[in-house]
């Protein structure tokens, strides 16, 4: 399957009306696998792993410049293919076109090996593939649901002895009071009493116009509510139209509003 | 097969599934364990005599078979459930809270302003308990649902409308709001006022 | 109380739990039952030796004590749902190991150790079920929240403590790959790299 003798020449796939001549030299699967297989790197340090293990490098001596080479096929790849190219993988580009130009500046012969510019690549890669290697084994134990079964039996009385809890007003504000200064919006964004009966009924409206998908606009003025309640309720279809959660069609002009359900 | 392997193999199905299970549904899981029902009830009445003694039995039900607690032992069991009246976690009242005063609005925003995730679980005992319900969808990605609070919310807390929850900037501590609610109580509505401390 | 009638009683309420039970809570539920903790550990120990030959097994897990299917035959129960269990996605799986391993840790060192974002929803659908939960902020700026797992995360995957979790593969640090870099670059100089492909 790895097959050195690819000729360039004939095309491969078509992107974007271009024809793609070659893929990555160590890169023959077929084109439709291609993009499931690229979905699969977690990012860019999986990707150098994969192109390190492939080769069975040691991490500790990885050749740089190769390497550099096959990642930047890889991710020229994935922009022809119009993948979401992670912003990693540029960082993870750009690091490695550093580390290659710095190794080929001659070094001072008194700097130690600690400064090899390698030296970081390294380390990430490898605290990733321990991490890496822990999610496979976490996935190896066994899982209640797949290899582990509860054993349970029924007891009778269970469902008489179920209460609901009991809750005060005031420990509801209580617990809106500590959020909302969690939130530190205490000061900024106070809760007013009319906004309140503009949330209310925006409520309201929502649940009166979510069964059929349609209410007429002028049914959602109750006459009894007078000035006020007109208000209010304009104000509440303003809000949710703000919010696009409804919109209001006419089908012509001087027809009846409709408040729709987006 | 051993047949004392059908036999746990028979138990451990029988304490895995959560409900009765028939002598049908046996045979059809089992198809390479029991050969026919008679088998199967002879397991079956095996099990029962290897739990004699335990708190628990392997009884016959409508539907089947199941393991359950003992009778004489379930008042012990009974506890389980009645530790102490149930009582609302902070999280929980966080959520109704939010819910209540910026209704409609969708677990993403409760979410948003909480700093942390709402669990499936409080939704759905808020749901349960008829305080919050769906009342639309927000238009965008995933189509969150949005929750508003019920009639069963306001009539909970004796209250006619949500005009009536008291404002916000009117909380001060816990000692101002008890004294709002008993003035409440005492007086009935109109009286809150609008005098706003910015 | 015989000391029979105090098994099956710690018996019939670790199977009606429906959750492992801890040595505390059985203590607290049968104050009347056992007089202290090491009564209860002789009964939990005397309740696994009874089981021995079972199809089931009472097992110690993050939270507690539970009765569980033994594992040889686990493979027949699975036939009870129709539907697979769930599979976790790497960056799922990648990300609760890293909090798992490191915790209390960071989304940003989570990133940063991964090399790409770790997605909101990942971290949200962990804690919807349970496994992490937040034990803190960090003290810098943005104050971000410290993730740790559960005991839930625990029962979970069988494991009574987290020493249980498989043992993290070597890492060679710092120091060790800038000597192994020396030895490598003394006894080969000049021919790395380009050569090597494949």
């Amino acid at each position: 399957m790895h097959d050195e003798h690819t000729p360039d020449l004939e095309p491969i796939a078509k992107i974007r009306g271009e024809e793609i001549t070659h893929l990555p030299r160590d890169l023959y699967i077929p084109p439709q696998a291609l993009e499931v297989f690229l979905e699969t790197f977690e990012g860019p340090l999986d990707l150098l792993l994969y192109l390190i293990k492939k080769q069975n490098i040691d991490i500790l001596d990885i050749p740089i410049a190769e390497i550099t080479r096959q990642y930047m096929e890889y991710v020229e790849l994935m922009k022809e293919l119009q993948l979401e190219l992670a912003a990693e993988y540029l960082v993870m580009a750009a690091m490695l076109a550093e580390i290659k130009s710095r190794m080929l500046l001659p070094r001072p012969v008194e700097e130690d090996d600690e400064h090899d510019p390698r030296a970081e690549l390294i380390r990430r890669l490898q605290e990733y593939e321990r991490y890496k290697q822990a999610a496979e084994d976490l996935e190896a134990l066994p899982q209640v649901g797949r290899d582990i079964f509860p054993a349970e039996a029924v007891a009778i009385q269970r469902e008489q002895a179920r209460r609901q809890p009991e809750v005060s007003l005031a420990e509801l504000l209580t617990a809106l009071k500590q959020v909302m200064q969690r939130a530190e919006m205490y000061t900024h964004h106070q809760i007013r009493k009319d906004a309140l009966s503009v949330r209310a009924r925006m409520s309201e409206i929502m649940s009166r116009i979510d069964s059929s998908g349609y209410r007429r606009f002028t049914e959602l003025f109750p006459r009894h509510e007078g000035r006020q309640g007109v208000v209010v309720t304009f104000l509440a279809l303003l809000e949710l139209v703000k919010a696009s959660l409804v919109e209001l069609v006419q089908a012509e002009p001087y027809g009846p509003i409709h408040v729709k359900a987006v | 097969m051993q047949h004392e392997e059908r036999l746990v193999i028979v138990e451990a199905l029988l304490f895995a599934a959560g409900k009765p299970l028939s002598l049908e549904q046996l045979a059809r899981l089992l198809p390479d364990v029991v050969q026919d029902k008679s088998q199967l009830r002879a397991l079956l009445e095996q099990l029962q005599q290897r739990y004699e003694g335990h708190g628990i039995e392997l009884v016959e039900v409508g539907s089947g078979y199941r393991f359950q607690v003992r009778q004489p032992y379930s008042h012990w069991v009974g506890r389980l459930w009645e530790e102490k009246p149930p009582r609302y976690s902070r999280a929980t009242l966080e959520t109704l809270a939010l819910i209540a005063y910026r209704q409609p609005i969708t677990r993403g925003e409760i979410e948003e302003i909480r700093g942390v995730s709402v669990s499936s679980n409080i939704i759905k005992s808020l749901q349960e308990r008829e305080w919050i319900r769906v009342v639309g969808h927000r238009d965008v990605p995933g189509r969150p649902a949005l929750y508003a609070t019920t009639r069963q919310f306001l009539d909970y807390f004796n209250l006619k409308s949500l005009e009536q929850l008291p404002p916000l900037s009117e909380i001060r501590d816990l000692e101002d709001i008890a004294r709002e609610l008993e003035q409440h109580e005492a007086s009935a509505p109109a009286s809150r006022s609008e005098s706003d401390t910015a």
